[in-house]
C-alpha cells in the first residue's frame, strides 16, 4: 500500500508518521512537499501529520489550507481517496471543509501533553476495523487548540451518521466532563466523514505504535486501513 | 495607501476561556467591578488599491477567505486612508 | 558625578586604556559599542574564565570540548552527541514568556549549528515562593514559553527540574538545554577560514531587537531595569525550524567551512569570533544585511540580536547552492563580506570603513579578572547550626505529608504538561522519572539525560553543594541504566564583583570539577550568568548541571517505580 | 455600566511573526498589493463605575496592571456608556 505524509512548513510529525508506516508497518511511504502542485504519483492514502504548519499563525491549520497542494489533497479526497488527519492535520481538514467543525484553544487555555483515554465510538470504519466497538485505547494527546465546536446541526449531522468516531473517556470508558479535559463538544476526539474516507482525530496514535514505547495501541489504527485496503473492502468507495 | 483595521471576535455562542481567565485575573488584582470579558484579534493591515471601493472588496474578500473563520467568528472592519 | 562615554557601555578606565593601547587611538563611537558588548562579562567570560580553567575537559569519548558552540561526546557508531545548556535570566525576568521563548531559541541554534539534529530539550527554573503573585506570573509565563518554543519546533522537552525560594522572587532562573545527534562527518565549527570565502547571512531579517542584551544580562536587575531594560526580543520558532531544516540540509552538503548562531551581541559576537577562532579576519558590509526595520545605524545593525539569523562561511563558489537550499524554505541568505587574511574585523557601510579593529582585540585580549574570594560570614552561622537542637517530631506522618505538599517537592506534572515531551517517537523514559531516556534509531543505543542542582545545598557549603550537583545527576542517569558520559553546566551567581559571591563561584566549581573528575564526566561547555541580584541581594549560587548518559541497549531503561508485589527492595551506599 | 473597548497591539520595533504569517497568507490567495499586517489583540471589558472618569482609571489600571507588557506592547482604550 502506498501512503503519503504531506510536509507542511512547521509539520514536526512528519517523520514520526513516516516512521511507523516504513518500520512499523512496512508499508510504502513518501514525503509530499506542500509546495507541490500536483501529487507525484498514485497513492492510497495521504496523512497530514502534526505540528505546527505555518507557525499556527492567525489559527491552527488556516494558512496550511491555502498550500498549493491543498488543492490536489481535496481533489484526492473527493475522489474517495483516504486521507488520515492527525493533531495539526485534523485542525487543516477542518480549516479546509473537508471535516465539518473547529478546533479552539483548551478549556485551560494550556497546551496539554499525556495519555488520553479514547473509546472507540464507531468501529465500522476504514480507519477503525481492527477496534472493538466502546474498547477504551491509551493514546496520547499533545495539543493547544483541540477543542472541538460545531453547530447544534452539524453535531445531529454527526450523530445521525455514525461519524464521531472518537471520544475522550475514563480508562473504564465513561465520558464524563472530567475526563474531557479540553473542553471539546460532547468530548469528540476524532470524527469522519460522511461518506467515509477522511478521519481527523486530536491524538496520536504514530505515538503509541511500538512496544518500545510502552503502548501499541495506535498500531491497529494504521493495520485497520491497511486490512481494508488489502482486504478489499474499499472497492465501490 | 489604505489602512484596514479588523476586528475578529469569538461568536456569542462559543465560550471564551480567555476572557474568562482575563477576568479572573482582573478579580485577583482587586477589579471586582468586571462583570465580562471577552478576547479577540486586531489585525491592521496596510494595502495599495486605486480607489475606496476596490480596497473595501479586497479587505472584505480577505476576511471571507483568511482572516475569520465563520464557523466560530464574527468579523468587522473599518478603512481609512494614507 | 560625570559618566564617561565608555563608562555608558559598561568598560572602567582601566579597560578604555587597554583599548586605545590596543588600537593605537581611540576607538570610534561604533567600535566603543563593539567593545562594550564583546568585553561584557555574558560575551567575554573575564571574571570567570580564570576559574572554570579548573574543570577536567578532556576524555577519550570527548569529541568537542568547551570553546565552541556546543560539546560533544562520543557514542559509538560514527555518531556523536551535541549538547549545551544556557541560560536566559534576565530577559525572563520581564517579559516571562518571550524571556524563556528565546532561551530554548538560542540553545537549539548551538547545537544545529554544530551540524546535530536536535532531539530533546530540558530546562532547570528557580522561582519565588508561590505565595507571591508575582512568582505565579513568572512562573506561569517561563513554563509557557518553554513549551510554546519547543512544541512549535516539535523538539520533546523530555525533563527538567522546578524549585522554589524567596531568593529568586524577582529573578528567576531560566537555563535551556538541548540535546543533539551528529554524525561525525557533518561535525560543523564556528570558524571562519580561508581567503576570499564569502561571509553569508542566513534566516530571519535583523531589526531592532535586544540591543545591548548582552550587557543587560551582565548588570544587576535594579529599580529602573522598567526603563532601562532593552527592546526584548520575540522568538519566531516556527521561522526556526525552517532555519534547522535548511542549515542541516547545507551542512549535508558538505560545503560549509563554519557556521555560527547569531546569540548575544549578534552579527558583531558571531563574526570576530569566527575570524579570531580561524586565525583570519572578516570584511562585512552592514548595508548589504536583510533588514526589517527601516533607518537602522551600522552599530545598531551590529549589536542586534534578531532571533532565528546564523552567520555562514561557505566555500567560495557555493553562493549559490546556499541560496537555493534557504530559499526552498523561505528563508534569506545573502553574501555580506568575505573572510581575509590581516585578522582585522574590518566593518564597511557601503564603501565607508565604520569599524577596523583585530579581531582577536575583541575576544582572546580581553582582560581576565582574578576575584577576590571571601568567605561570606553567614557561613559559619550555618554551619554552626547543630541539628541535634531540633524538636523531635510528634507524628511523622504529618510532616511526611507535609513535606509532599511542599511546591519544590510536589509532583511537577503541571509543568510537563505543558511541554510536548513525546515528538518524535523516541522518548522511552518521560518526564516523572529519574532521567529521561531517548533512543536512538537505527541503533540499539539510547542516552539518559538529567539537569540537576539543589542551590539550598550550595548556599549552605558551595563546594560540598557543587559537588553533590554533579553526583546527583550522575546517580538520576546510572538510575535510568546508563553510564554518564559527560556533563554541560549553566553558572547562575550574583555579582561576581562582592568577594562573597565570587568565594561561592570558586568554591563551587571547584566541588563540581572533582566530582567530574572522580566520575570520568568531563565538562564540555556551559555558560556562566553572573549578576543575578536585585537590589543588593544575590539568588541562591545555582550551578545547574546537565548530564547525558549513554545506554548500550534500550531495552535495560529503567523507570523509578516499584514494578511487581513482591520485589525485593535494597538499599544502596553509604 | 461602561463597555472599554481596548487594543493591544506589539510596538513598532518588536517582531510580530504572526503578521508576518499573515500577510504571506494573504499573498498566497493572491493579495499581493497588502505591504504590511500588524496583529494584536482587541478586549471587550465590561464593568461598573459610578462614573466616566472612574471608569477610565480603572481600565488604565488593569492595562498597565495586567492587560499589556509594557516592554513589548502598546494598549489604548476607548470607553463606552451602557
Ligand atoms: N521544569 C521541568 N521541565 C520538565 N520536567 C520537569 C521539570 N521539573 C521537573 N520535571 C520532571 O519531574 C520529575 C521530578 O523532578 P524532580 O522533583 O526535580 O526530581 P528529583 O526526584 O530528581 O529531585 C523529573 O522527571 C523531571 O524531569
Amino acid at each position: 500500500m502506498n501512503f503519503a505524509v504531506v510536509v507542511f512548513p512547521g509539520s514536526n510529525c512528519d517523520a514520526d508518521c513516516f516512521h511507523v508506516i516504513k518500520n512499523v508497518l512496512h508499508e510504502e511511504v513518501e514525503y509530499v512537499w506542500h509546495n507541490e502542485k500536483k501529487l507525484p504519483k498514485q497513492y492510497d492514502c495521504i496523512i497530514l501529520p502534526g505540528g505546527f504548519s505555518y507557525g499556527d499563525y492567525l489559527r491552527t491549520g488556516a494558512i496550511a489550507r491555502l498550500s498549493p497542494i491543498m488543492e490536489e489533497v481535496k481533489k484526492f479526497a473527493n475522489n474517495g481517496g483516504l486521507v488520515l488527519g492527525i493533531c495539526n492535520g485534523f485542525q487543516i481538514l477542518t480549516e479546509a471543509g473537508l471535516l465539518p467543525g473547529a478546533l479552539v484553544r483548551n478549556k485551560n487555555l494550556k497546551f496539554i501533553c499525556k495519555d488520553s483515554y479514547l473509546k472507540i465510538e464507531n468501529n465500522k470504519t476504514i480507519f477503525t476495523n481492527m477496534y472493538n466497538l466502546d474498547q477504551v485505547i491509551k493514546v496520547p494527546v499533545a495539543h493547544g487548540e483541540g477543542n472541538f465546536v460545531c453547530s447544534e446541526d452539524t453535531l445531529a449531522e454527526l450523530k445521525k451518521n455514525g461519524q464521531i468516531v472518537f471520544k475522550y473517556s475514563s480508562p473504564n470508558g465513561e465520558v464524563t466532563e472530567e475526563e474531557n479535559f479540553n473542553g471539546s463538544l460532547e468530548s469528540i476526539a476524532g470524527i469522519i466523514n460522511k461518506e467515509g474516507n477522511i478521519l481527523g482525530m486530536m491524538p496520536h496514535p504514530e505515538r503509541c505504535s511500538e512496544n518500545i514505547l510502552g503502548n501499541d495501541a495506535g498500531k491497529l489504527l494504521f493495520a485497520s486501513i491497511v486490512k481494508a485496503f488489502k482486504g478489499g473492502t474499499l472497492s465501490g468507495n | 495607501m489604505f489602512k484596514a483595521l479588523i476586528h475578529i471576535t469569538l461568536k456569542e455562542s462559543i465560550l471564551d476561556p480567555q476572557g474568562s481567565a482575563v477576568k479572573k485575573g482582573l478579580e485577583s488584582l482587586g477589579f471586582s467591578d468586571v462583570t465580562d470579558v471577552r478576547v479577540g484579534k486586531y489585525l491592521e493591515i496596510s494595502l495599495e488599491a486605486s480607489g475606496k471601493s476596490e480596497a473595501e472588496n479586497k479587505v472584505l474578500e480577505m476576511c471571507k477567505k483568511l482572516l475569520a473563520n465563520p464557523v466560530i467568528e464574527n468579523y468587522e472592519y473599518e478603512l481609512v486612508e494614507g | 558625578m560625570e559618566t564617561k562615554i565608555w563608562q555608558q557601555v559598561g568598560l572602567t578606565d582601566y579597560e578604555y586604556g587597554l583599548i586605545t593601547d590596543l588600537l593605537g587611538r581611540e576607538p570610534n563611537n561604533v567600535e566603543l559599542e563593539v567593545f562594550g558588548v564583546m568585553w561584557s562579562e555574558h560575551c567575554s567570560y573575564k571574571n570567570s574564565r580564570p576559574v572554570l580553567k579548573n574543570f577536567p575537559t578532556k576524555g577519550p569519548q570527548v569529541l568537542q570540548g568547551p570553546g565552541e558552540n556546543a560539546g560533544v561526546v562520543d557514542i559509538g557508531d560514527s555518531l556523536g552527541i551535541a549538547f549545551k545548556i544556557e541560560s536566559h535570566n534576565h530577559p525572563s525576568a520581564v517579559e516571562p514568556y518571550q524571556g524563556s521563548a528565546t532561551a530554548v531559541g538560542g540553545i537549539i541554534r548551538d547545537i544545529f549549528t554544530m551540524g546535530a539534529r536536535p532531539i530533546a530539550l530540558l530546562d532547570s527554573l528557580r522561582f519565588g515562593s508561590l505565595s507571591s503573585a508575582k512568582s505565579r506570573y513568572l512562573f506561569n509565563g517561563v513554563v509557557e514559553g518553554i513549551g510554546g518554543y519547543g512544541n512549535c519546533i516539535g523538539i520533546p522537552t523530555v525533563g527538567g527540574e522546578t524549585y522554589f525560594h524567596p531568593s529568586y522572587e524577582d529573578n528567576p532562573i531560566v537555563n535551556a538545554m538541548c540535546v543533539g545527534l551528529v554524525e561525525h562527518k557533518d561535525l560543523a565549527k564556528g570558524i571562519a577560514t580561508g581567503v576570499g570565502n564569502p561571509v553569508m547571512v542566513v534566516g530571519a531579517k535583523t531589526g531592532r531587537d535586544g540591543i545591548r542584551g548582552a550587557s543587560f544580562a551582565s548588570e544587576e536587575l535594579g529599580e529602573d531595569t522598567e526603563e532601562k531594560r532593552p527592546a526584548v526580543q520575540v522568538g519566531d520558532p516556527f521561522m526556526e525550524k525552517l532555519l534547522l531544516e535548511a542549515c542541516l540540509e547545507l551542512i549535508k552538503t558538505g560545503n560549509v567551512v563554519g557556521m555560527q548562531d547569531m546569540g548575544a551581541a549578534g552579527l558583531t559576537s558571531s563574526s570576530c569570533e569566527m575570524a579570531s577562532k580561524g586565525d583570519s579576519g572578516i570584511e562585512i558590509d552592514v548595508a548589504l544585511v536583510p533588514r526589517r526595520e527601516e533607518g537602522m545605524t551600522p552599530d545598531e545593525v551590529l549589536i542586534s540580536e534578531s532571533q532565528e539569523r546564523m552567520l555562514v562561511v561557505p566555500k567560495k563558489g557555493k553562493e549559490d547552492d546556499v541560496k537555493r537550499i534557504f530559499d526552498k524554505w523561505g528563508l534569506d541568505a545573502v553574501v555580506v563580506g568575505r573572510v581575509t587574511d590581516d585578522g582585522i574585523w574590518r566593518i564597511k557601510e557601503n564603501d565607508k570603513v565604520v569599524a577596523e579593529i583585530p579581531a582577536k582585540a575583541l575576544t582572546e585580549m580581553c582582560p581576565m579578572y582574578n576575584r577576590e574570594g571571601k568567605e561570606p560570614d553567614y557561613i559559619k552561622d550555618v554551619q554552626n547550626c547543630n541539628l541535634q537542637d531540633l524538636n523531635e517530631p510528634e507524628n511523622y506522618n504529618k510532616i511526611f505529608i507535609d513535606l509532599l505538599g511542599r511546591e519544590t517537592i510536589a509532583s511537577k506534572e503541571w509543568v510537563y504538561e505543558q511541554y510536548d515531551h513525546m515528538v518524535g517517537v523516541n522518548t522511552i523514559v518521560r518526564p516523572g522519572s529519574d532521567a529521561a531516556v531517548v533512543r536512538i534509531k537505527g541503533t540499539k543505543k539510547a542516552v539518559a539525560l538529567s539537569t540537576d542542582c539543589n542551590s539550598r545545598y550550595v548556599y549552605l557549603n558551595p563546594y560540598l553543594g557543587g559537588k553533590i550537583a554533579v553526583s546527583e545527576a550522575a546517580r538520576n542517569v546510572v538510575c535510568s541504566g546508563a553510564k554518564p558520559l559527560g556533563a554541560t553546566n549553566c553558572l547562575n551567581f550574583g555579582n561576581p564583583e562582592k568577594p562573597e559571591v565570587f568565594w561561592q563561584f570558586k568554591e563551587s566549581v571547584n566541588g563540581m570539577s572533582e566530582a567530574c573528575a572522580k566520575l570520568d564526566t568531563p565538562i564540555t561547555g556551559g555558560n556562566v550568568s553572573l549578576y543575578n541580584e536585585t537590589k543588593g541581594e544575590s539568588v541562591f549560587p545555582t550551578p545547574v548541571i546537565g548530564m547525558v548518559g549513554l545506554l548500550k541497549n534500550v531495552d535495560k531503561a529503567c523507570t523509578l517505580g516499584f514494578k511487581k508485589e513482591g520485589d525485593v527492595i535494597l538499599l544502596l551506599g553509604e
